[in-house]
């Protein structure tokens, strides 16, 4: 099949971000930094008309509405481990890999700008944009993986340029912790993610003589391997392989799922591995809306999608995603509102929202796909609002200087813009209608309710008020009433180079909900959901008023009610506003456990008992040989006395040889 | 003289041209060094494309083979009664081996430019070592094979006795000892091998072709793989790596580590598992467990350490661990990972031991707590640092991602000797090293690097210099030409694993001895 | 013209001690020349003398063994006679008191040095015993040279005493071989034995062996070693840790192998505790020494444990493997001990501790003795590591794996012992203001000599490939 | 019968004093008792030798031992023992340990030796005159001679009286330098040899 | 009686056993004798006794030969210049030492 030049040269897309990686990283970031900036945006800008091209060649291919074929137009052998279990990396292109092309490379070319403007004049500008590249092209290499080990390559690469970028300020010392969290906690993930992969691969392998031959090899393309998501996510081996038992009951492939689903939990910071994601709001606010809001952390929701049939062949797994998903939502939605940092807040927010798209995943099915469908929508509209809410938080931050919103308020006349597009992304993500959460919200809570999940419908509509509650929050805090600080009185709207991409991401937000996504994006044959179903939809938009409403109770004006509010709740405020202690709770484990009962003990043992193992060998073969040198005590007579004692032995032992 | 011979005489020729430049000529003798290792990587560079010309021929061929095949060969009879000859060759995992050495010895001199107290001294017993290390792996005659590597081993005492620091004494008393102790027990199962196969030779190849009882590959395999397991680092007898390693001079614990280790695991490969692929069916798992250990043992001890060498050192501990349970896995892919694991770890952990040497000489300490934003003041060294740690805990893109997916791989398609569950769990078990890893390793690089700078006095330290720069430049090259295209590796290696591989599954035939 | 050897070391003995009358002492440094010229002249015509042959006879023969073993003699004297004449001509820059007369001295060096001649070369018990005392007894005297010392004196005294011992039990032995069999002459008495050997034969057994074994400091008949090293002058003390060894081998090869040929199978066992127990032993108290003499006394033990590992094998190998590695030991540890003399002339020292920084005051020499050190702990590729290789690889030959795993973790830790003498020359520093000392030129040649030797000998296969091959054509012309 | 008689009194007669004379050598205190005890255990010996029909030998006994090396035993004991100073106490441990050894080899004698019937071989007669057939022996260069070990004893003999002289002979006085030539040294070619090693020195390290 | 004698003339055995005597007073002496020439006698009784031994071997085992006696012969010069060689060395000593005590030879040990 002819494809549209852009479709055959889909690699250039994460390829432009990783040659200027190369070339900002080792030749022009030394030589000039501004141009650095330049060159690094510049490729993004092009990844990302690319990528537009490409959604259109692609969907001119395959119009809405029709069964869309995913493509690999280009690969090439790279790690052979055996004969028949082979990876190939290359570029996979079908409906949600180009939704995340959109999607990463739109908001990573939005971040790239405004960042000229917000690192302007720090040191280790060159730097940041460096790993800025490194990070677009890893998200990119993993959006477009074909198969799970370049998956995991490149899910390994954006942990990494996540926690470059999260320490970017290396002499923070908060800093410098909350990356290393960062990346533990999601190595820890990990962990399972590649055991999953190690469990896929040998099934996969030991499975492939009898399924393969059932799939065709698209002509000109390389042989299907055992690790090619279309291997895995086929009917006929998810029937081979999950019809082996493991225990407890589970089948082998829910053991697999269930390990990559740890994976992806940890990327997409579900419970209880959520802890490093509010942290991570160390890093360069640009940052946290690029990876820590609108990319990375949906690496996970984006797995358990691109695994989407093999979890639907589990129907365990799905519903630890489902749960795990709405838990999360509720969790964090909870303590967003208790939070003073505006970035926490928005992390918690994250965690909420990434627990819908997790959940909307987790109420689907083969045959009712909806939840996946809803899902990729969400996190399509998600990026841009919260990406905006980042960097909108991002530009009040470089105004007044700090992160606490209590010394914030009355910015709304002082940055207009700027407040303008943080209104818009806080009603998108309320779910007001006509903004874009609205729709994929709806289809969320929608997806859940046909699913026949009654408990997740009520906690997610539930927890669509709580974010109402808790958005307006901050947005009333930070934007009305009175200068409750120094800095606040001398805040300035951003430059143009920053209000720009608001503005952008501000109309992108009011406006993608009307994207006809389920035409575009669905799982089996199309599910026709078109308009709103008004019995979800209007509890949903009740809630959201609800809670603006309280929120404007609260905190519209300046009063003591939060104050009161809070000693009402009192202890549990207090827990609330601990984050439940989670984050005690893995010190501790950590510190207490892992350093202490581990680590403490095996270093001691190695210095006392190994070693003193063998310095006692030598110890010994010391003392035998001071012991035996007394036997020379210089007697001639007592020397006899040996002789002649050896010669008895002698004798005795010769005549006992021979008896 | 062949190509391979020029291999081992280079580093001994320049060891002689040192030896000959009167002392106080310092900088002769940095020159003649860095020179002749210049020549040796030219070599070996020529070796690889050879190699690569005249082996790729029968690549098929081995897919099938119990023997593995050596090109440029070079045989003279040595002591003829006993079946003795000079025996060099090389076979993919030689030129693997060769090009690894290379490149440590070459950045090894280079880290050690300023080492101004007895210097002649200095590169003699260095480049006396390393002709050691290229014998070793360029031999395939057991005496040779052996002499080279005490002969390895032995310069290590001095190099570390008097240019090493802390308990440099005691270090290298344990480190001497405790690898030639190990060498004793590979003695002993040489000469079981020998007399056993009744064909009074020590030829390598030849004596793959003799058929040994199972009654005796049960005991002499042990006593091979764990004499190499001495210096391959192996549980619970790795405990001469952290001293040695700490007390050591700069390049010695970069050649140390990056090579010397690796005698470890290849003679495990080439000899344990290639003469007694029985007995190899027998211990598999067994070593698979103690090297999971090792895995394990090594990150969580690398934890709580306070100098920056004893922790790379655990670090060695473990990632070598990786070596031995890839070898003990019985697979092809844990075979690759095995030998694409020494390969990386040789590269990586000699850029750790040659930044710390560096960070050290401006520093003038090793003790963690001490330092503290480094970073700052010395960019490249911390980049490089950094990048190293990235790839010692497994980062894709850099050498040690291929080479511990193909253990772990291989672990976990276990073989057929052992029992599936086992070989799993036992991989799952080492599998959690790599968020250790990531523990130590940032927690360490973090707190040397990053966080504001503690200690006003090195506010005003400088960054690395040309020939500091070259050679971690050229380190970091190698992990990430590995990392990213590992074809190369494992196209030169598989052809020569795959005869051991096939060994296992065949009763060896006594063919005709020629 | 087979005894040529023999009459010209006693020739030369003659001539010293004639000339020692004669000459005036001003003249007499060119005694240990002429003792040199004739050894050297011994040795030329052991090389004309065919390895075949016999005199008187049978009462005198030789044979490839034979031939051999009288190289080894005739070059671990030669090699004595070189490490002593600076001392006994006073060419040292620190005087030991008390040595002296070497007209006698050398007289009776070569005495004992034709006495080992003969002691190879007796077919009979009479021959045997007399002229192994011949080689051990004037070693009484030697040892107590500086008879003005208390330590010279004492080493003396326990010698001569412990010899005595020694050889009265053997002559014992001897008598019951003589006794079982009513026949002095080698063949004969070997041919009576054959036909079956009554439990007396195991008395003889343990009482030569024990005798043997004193020469060989086998463990535990060793006992004496250590006091009389360390108390003998120094060259003596290197010529009693070789040539005495050599001749106490000797004699063993002469019980072993042509008396008690037909056990010696039998008796492996008991010859491989005793060599793990001797080389255990020797290297153990070798780690707590202080004193360099009595340090090498101690390794010297257990180079015997290793050297009699030969017994073990079968003829073809065990013969050849045991001529090699006492060729390389003499080779090797007559190069430690020219450095140790050496180092004694110049600084009148001999602790271990004294040799702290000689690697920075003279690195030549410390190179030199760090090799012999290293060969002698069997580190390649230096010859001693080929001999013990060869005597391993008899060992396993034999089935007796454990036995060389014992041998090999007993090298391992004979090096610890040699890396504290390295330790002290090359990672000590040397004293403050310690001067560079010098060398006279024939010790510095020794030296060197002996190191290439030291190297040269297991790297070059021809010297045991002639004594291998010789030995196959030997024993299979003995076979026909 | 007699004489068989005789002999077999004579045997045990002397065989009794020997022993009881072999036990004053080595238990007397006194050393010139012992030296006494010794003479006799030798002449017993010679007695023995009588019996055993080798007359030579016990005239070679009474001549070389008796006459020459007891003789030299008691010029020593006078040499160096001016009055019977030397208490003889052996530790009691050391006794026993030596008797318990000396009993051994004893038992391993009189076991094995005694257990093992070896007879003459039969036929053999005895030669009429030893002495004549020893004087042959010793000087026969052929298969029954012992013509080369009689030579070797000479130089053992010749090897043992010059060191014997040089060990025994009286020392230099303390201050004489001793390095060379004995007391016989000349300081002034000490130091020329010394001198001329300087400058012949060779200097290993180039 | 004398029948009785006749009927007891000493054997090989008993010669053996009375030479085995001797060999261990000697070895006991040996051990046991403080004054070195108290040592050097104990040796001349081994030594005899091992003469008296080669003797009686040749008496009885190989009465057509005199090697026995031969061998005697060369012990006696052997013994002779042990003697010697020992009375020099004792001599030596007791010069400096001023006693002959060899449990006081001690000064070479470890």
């Amino acid at each position: 099949m002819e494809h549209g030049f852009v479709i055959a040269h889909a690699w250039l897309i994460p390829a432009l971000p990783l040659v200027s990686f190369a070339l900002v990283g080792l030749f022009i970031r030394p030589l000039s930094a501004r141009w650095a900036g330049i060159v690094a945006t510049s490729s993004i800008g092009l990844a990302a008309a690319l990528a537009y091209t490409l959604a259109w060649e692609y969907w001119t291919l395959f119009p809405a509405g029709q069964h869309a074929e995913s493509l690999v137009p280009w690969s090439m052998e790279w790690l052979r481990y055996k004969e028949g279990l082979v990876v190939n990396i290359g570029v996979l292109v079908d409906p949600i890999s180009i939704v995340l092309m959109v999607v990463v490379t739109t908001v990573s070319g939005l971040v790239h700008l405004y960042s000229i403007g917000y690192m302007h004049g720090e040191t280790g500008y060159g730097r940041y944009f460096t790993y800025l590249n490194l990070f677009t092209f890893s998200m990119l290499g993993l959006v477009v993986a074909p198969n799970i080990v370049q998956m995991y390559v490149c899910w390994e690469l954006v942990g990494v340029s996540s926690f470059l970028l999260i320490g970017f300020y290396y002499d923070r010392p908060s800093a410098v912790a909350a990356s290393k969290k960062a990346f533990i906690v999601t190595r820890f993930a990990d962990l399972g993610f590649m055991v999953g992969v190690l469990v896929l691969g040998y099934w996969g392998y030991g499975l492939f003589e009898t399924v393969a031959p059932a799939l065709a090899t698209e002509p000109g393309a390389l042989p299907l391997q055992p690790f090619d998501f279309r291997y895995l996510n086929s009917p006929e081996f998810l029937a081979a392989f999950g019809s082996i038992p493991a225990f407890f009951g589970l089948s082998l492939l829910s053991v697999a799922m269930l390990l990559v689903y740890t994976g992806a939990a940890g990327k997409s910071a579900m419970f209880p591995l959520h802890i490093w994601l509010p942290d991570a709001m160390e890093g360069p606010t640009p940052v946290s809306a690029l990876i820590h809001a609108a990319t990375m952390v949906v690496a996970g929701v984006y797995l358990t999608a691109r695994l989407f049939p093999a979890f639907a062949a589990s129907e365990d797994a799905l519903l630890a995603v489902a749960y795990i998903g709405g838990f999360t939502s509720l969790f964090a939605a909870v303590i967003a509102l208790t939070q003073d940092d505006i970035k926490r807040v928005l992390a918690f927010s994250t965690l909420s929202q990434l627990g819908y798209m997790m959940m909307a995943l987790g109420v689907s099915q083969m045959a009712e796909s909806l939840g996946y469908t809803a899902s990729m929508f969400h996190l399509f509209t998600h990026a841009f609002f919260k990406a905006l809410l980042f960097l909108g938080a991002g530009a009040v931050i470089h105004a007044v200087h700090t992160n606490d919103i209590w010394q914030m308020g009355g910015l709304a006349r002082k940055m207009p813009i700027t407040h303008l597009t943080f209104l818009v992304a806080t009603l998108a993500i309320s779910g007001i209608w006509p903004f874009a959460g609205f729709f994929s919200k709806d289809e969320i809570l929608a997806a859940a309710l046909h699913g026949h999940f009654t408990v997740l419908f009520y906690v997610a509509l539930f927890v669509a008020g709580l974010t109402a509650f808790y958005m307006f929050r901050i947005y009333f805090v930070t934007f009305w009433g009175a200068h409750r600080a120094h800095g606040a009185e001398h805040a300035h709207e951003a430059p143009l180079v920053m209000t720009l991409p608001l503005m952008i991401l501000g109309v992108l937000s009011a406006v993608a909900g009307f994207v006809p996504f389920g035409q575009y994006v669905h799982m089996g044959e199309h599910v026709e959901h078109g308009g709103i179903d008004f019995a979800v939809a209007l509890p949903a938009t009740l809630a959201a008023l609800a809670g603006i409403g309280l929120s404007a109770f609260f905190y519209a004006t300046a009063s003591e009610r939060a104050a009161k509010a809070a000693r009402f709740f009192g202890r549990a405020y207090r827990v609330v506003k601990q984050k439940f202690y989670v984050d005690e709770l893995y010190l501790f484990v950590t510190k207490q456990i892992i350093f202490h009962l581990i680590a403490r003990p095996i270093a001691w043992f190695d210095r006392h008992v190994v070693d003193g193992g063998v310095n006692l060998s030598g110890w010994s073969i010391r003392t035998l040989g001071s012991e035996s040198s007394r036997l020379q005590t210089g007697q001639v007579q007592t020397y006899g006395l040996w002789f002649a004692g050896g010669s008895v032995v002698l004798l005795f032992l010769i005549w006992a040889v021979h008896v | 003289m062949g190509l391979v011979s020029w291999l081992i005489a280079v580093p001994f020729l320049t060891m002689l041209g040192v030896v000959a430049t009167p002392a106080n000529r310092s900088h002769w003798i940095r020159w003649i060094s860095a020179v002749g290792c210049g020549i040796q990587l030219a070599l070996t560079a020529l070796l690889t494309w050879r190699y690569w010309i005249v082996a790729s021929a029968d690549f098929e061929a081995m897919n099938t083979a119990t023997l593995t095949q050596l090109h440029f060969v070079e045989r003279v009879p040595w002591f003829e009664s006993l079946g003795i000859q000079y025996f060099v060759g090389v076979d993919g995992i030689s030129v693997a081996m060769v090009i690894l050495t290379s490149i440590i010895i070459f950045t090894g001199v280079l880290a050690s430019w300023y080492v101004d107290i007895r210097t002649k001294e200095f590169f003699s017993l260095l480049l006396l070592l390393v002709t050691g290390v290229f014998g070793v792996f360029l031999s395939f005659d057991l005496f040779l094979f052996f002499m080279f590597y005490e002969l390895a081993v032995l310069p290590m005492y001095l190099l570390i006795g008097v240019w090493g620091t802390g308990p440099k004494e005691y270090s290298a008393m344990k480190l001497t000892l405790m690898l030639l102790a190990g060498s004793a027990f590979v003695l002993v199962g040489f000469f079981a091998l020998y007399h056993a196969s009744g064909l009074h030779t020590f030829d390598l190849q030849q004596l793959a072709q003799a058929d040994y009882p199972r009654a005796l590959q049960r005991w002499v395999f042990p006593m091979i793989f764990v004499g190499f397991g001495v210096i391959g680092a192996l549980y619970p007898l790795h405990t001469w790596s952290p001293d040695g390693h700490s007390s050591a001079p700069t390049a010695v614990s970069m050649l140390h580590a990056g090579v010397l280790m690796k005698l470890g695991g290849y003679g495990a490969l080439r000899i344990a598992v290639y003469l007694l692929p029985e007995g190899a069916k027998m211990w598999g798992l067994f070593f698979m467990a103690l090297a999971t250990i090792n895995i394990l043992y090594g990150s969580f001890g690398a934890i709580m350490q306070r100098d920056l060498k004893y922790f790379t050192a655990y670090s060695s501990v473990s990632h070598c661990g990786f070596v031995l349970f890839g070898v003990a896995a019985l697979n092809i892919m844990a075979f690759k990972g095995a030998v694409l694991q020494m390969f990386s770890h040789g590269i990586m952990t000699g850029l750790f031991f040659g930044l710390i040497g560096m960070v050290y000489g401006r520093t003038h300490t090793r003790i963690i707590p001490e330092m503290g934003g480094l970073g700052k003041v010395m960019p490249w060294l911390a980049t490089s640092f950094y990048i190293a740690g990235l790839a010692s805990l497994g980062l894709p893109g850099l050498s040690g991602f291929v080479a511990e997916t193909h253990v772990f791989l291989g672990g976990f398609f276990g073989n057929e000797w052992a029992s599936p569950w086992a070989t799993g769990t036992l991989t799952l078990i080492a599998t959690m090293s790599i968020v250790v890893t990531a523990v130590y390793v940032l927690r360490g690089l973090a707190l040397v690097f990053q966080g504001p700078i503690t200690n006003e006095h090195f506010e005003h330290l400088d960054d690395a210099k040309l020939p500091e720069r070259l050679s971690t430049g050229l380190l970091l090259a190698t992990l990430f030409f590995v990392g990213l295209m590992p074809w190369f590796f494992i196209q030169l290696t598989e052809s020569s694993l795959m005869p051991l591989l096939n060994r296992l599954h065949e009763v060896p035939v006594v063919a005709s001895l020629h | 013209m087979l005894m040529l050897p023999e009459l010209m070391v006693i020739a030369t003995a003659f001539a010293v001690l004639l000339l020692d009358v004669l000459v005036p002492e001003k003249r007499r440094v060119v005694l240990a020349p002429i003792a040199l010229a004739g050894l050297a002249l011994a040795f030329f015509a052991l090389l004309a003398t065919p390895q075949d042959g016999e005199l008187l006879g049978g009462r005198f023969a030789l044979d490839v063994v034979t031939w051999w073993f009288k190289l080894l003699f005739l070059l671990a004297g030669f090699i004595t006679v070189l490490i002593s004449l600076d001392l006994l001509d006073g060419r040292v820059r620190v005087r030991a008191r008390g040595i002296g007369f070497r007209g006698e001295y050398y007289t009776i060096l070569l005495f004992t040095i034709s006495g080992m001649l003969y002691l190879i070369s007796a077919r009979d018990l009479i021959t045997l015993y007399v002229s192994l005392e011949l080689c051990t007894m004037p070693l009484f005297l030697l040892a107590a040279w500086r008879r003005d010392d208390l330590k010279s004196g004492e080493a003396g005294l326990k010698y001569v005493i412990y010899g005595a011992f020694a050889s009265a039990f053997l002559l014992y032995g001897l008598s019951f071989v003589y006794g079982l069999t009513g026949e002095m002459r080698l063949d004969a008495l070997a041919r009576q034995l054959q036909g079956g050997a009554p439990p007396l034969l195991w008395l003889a057994a343990a009482l030569i062996v024990a005798g043997a074994g004193f020469k060989v400091t086998m463990v535990p008949f060793h006992m004496w070693a250590a006091d009389v090293y360390e108390g003998a002058p120094i060259p003596v003390t290197a010529y009693l840790s070789v040539a005495s060894k050599a001749a106490g081998l000797a004699l063993m090869f002469q019980m072993f192998y042509r008396v008690f040929g037909p056990w010696l199978h039998e008796w492996s066992d008991l010859i491989a505790v005793f060599a793990a127990v001797t080389m255990t032993l020797g290297n153990v108290v070798a780690i707590v020494q202080n004193n360099i003499k009595r340090f090498m006394a101690f390794s010297a033990i257990s180079q015997a444990g290793y050297t009699i590992l030969g017994f073990l094998g079968p003829l073809d190998t065990g013969i050849p493997a045991m001529i090699f590695y006492l060729l390389v030991y003499i080779v090797t540890n007559l190069a430690v001990f020219a450095c140790i003399v050496w180092y004694s002339n110049e600084t009148g020292r001999e602790q271990i501790q004294d040799y702290r920084g000689l690697a920075q005051t003279n690195p030549v020499i410390a190179l030199m003795m760090m090799l012999g050190l290293f060969s002698l702990a069997g580190i390649p590729p230096l010859s001693g590591f080929v001999g013990k290789f060869f005597l391993f690889s008899v060992c396993a030959g034999a089935g007796y794996h454990w036995l060389v795993a014992v041998a090999a973790i007993n090298s391992t830790v004979s090096l610890y012992y040699y890396l504290r003498v390295v330790r002290q020359m090359y990672i000590e520093p040397p004293e403050e203001n310690a001067p560079r000392l010098t060398a006279s030129p024939t010790l510095a040649t020794t030296m060197a000599a002996l190191t290439v030797g030291v190297v040269l000998l297991g790297i070059v296969p021809v010297f045991y490939e002639t004594i291998h091959g010789q030995t196959i054509t030997w024993l299979a012309a003995l076979a026909q | 019968m007699i004489q068989a008689a005789v002999y077999t009194l004579l045997f045990y007669l002397f065989g009794g004093a020997t022993i009881a004379l072999a036990l004053v050598t080595v238990l007397n205190r006194r050393m010139l008792r012992a030296v006494m005890g010794l003479m006799g255990v030798l002449a017993m010996s010679a007695c023995f030798y009588i019996m055993l029909s080798a007359e030579f030998l016990a005239g070679v006994q009474i001549l070389v031992y008796v006459g020459g090396i007891v003789v030299l035993m008691v010029f020593a004991i006078m040499l160096t023992q001016t009055v019977d100073v030397l208490v003889e106490v052996p530790h009691w441990s050391r006794r026993a340990l030596a008797g318990a050894a000396a009993l051994a080899l004893l038992l391993a004698v009189a076991g094995l030796g005694a257990g093992v019937p070896l007879e003459a071989p039969a036929g053999a007669g005895i030669p009429e005159d030893n002495t004549v057939a020893i004087g042959k022996a010793l000087m026969d260069y052929g298969p029954r001679g012992y013509v080369l070990p009689f030579e070797i004893i000479s130089l053992l003999l010749l090897a043992a009286a010059i060191g014997g002289i040089v060990v025994a002979r009286k020392t230099a006085p303390e201050d004489q330098p001793l390095t060379s030539g004995g007391d016989l040294a000349d300081e002034g070619l000490l130091q020329t040899a010394h001198t001329q090693r300087d400058e012949e020195a060779w200097v290993p390290e180039s | 009686m004398t029948t009785f004698l006749a009927a007891q003339t000493p054997g090989l055995t008993h010669w053996i056993v009375l030479s085995g005597v001797l060999f261990a007073i000697g070895v006991y002496g040996l051990l046991t004798r403080r004054n070195a020439i108290g040592v050097l006698m104990s040796i001349e009784l081994m030594l005899n006794s091992a003469a008296l031994n080669f003797v009686v071997f040749n008496h009885f085992r190989a009465p057509a030969g005199v090697d026995g006696q031969i061998m005697a012969i060369f012990v006696i010069a052997v013994a002779a210049a042990e003697a010697v060689i020992a009375m020099a060395i004792f001599v030596a000593i007791y010069r400096r030492r001023g006693t002959l005590d060899v449990t006081s030879m001690d000064a070479l040990k470890d």
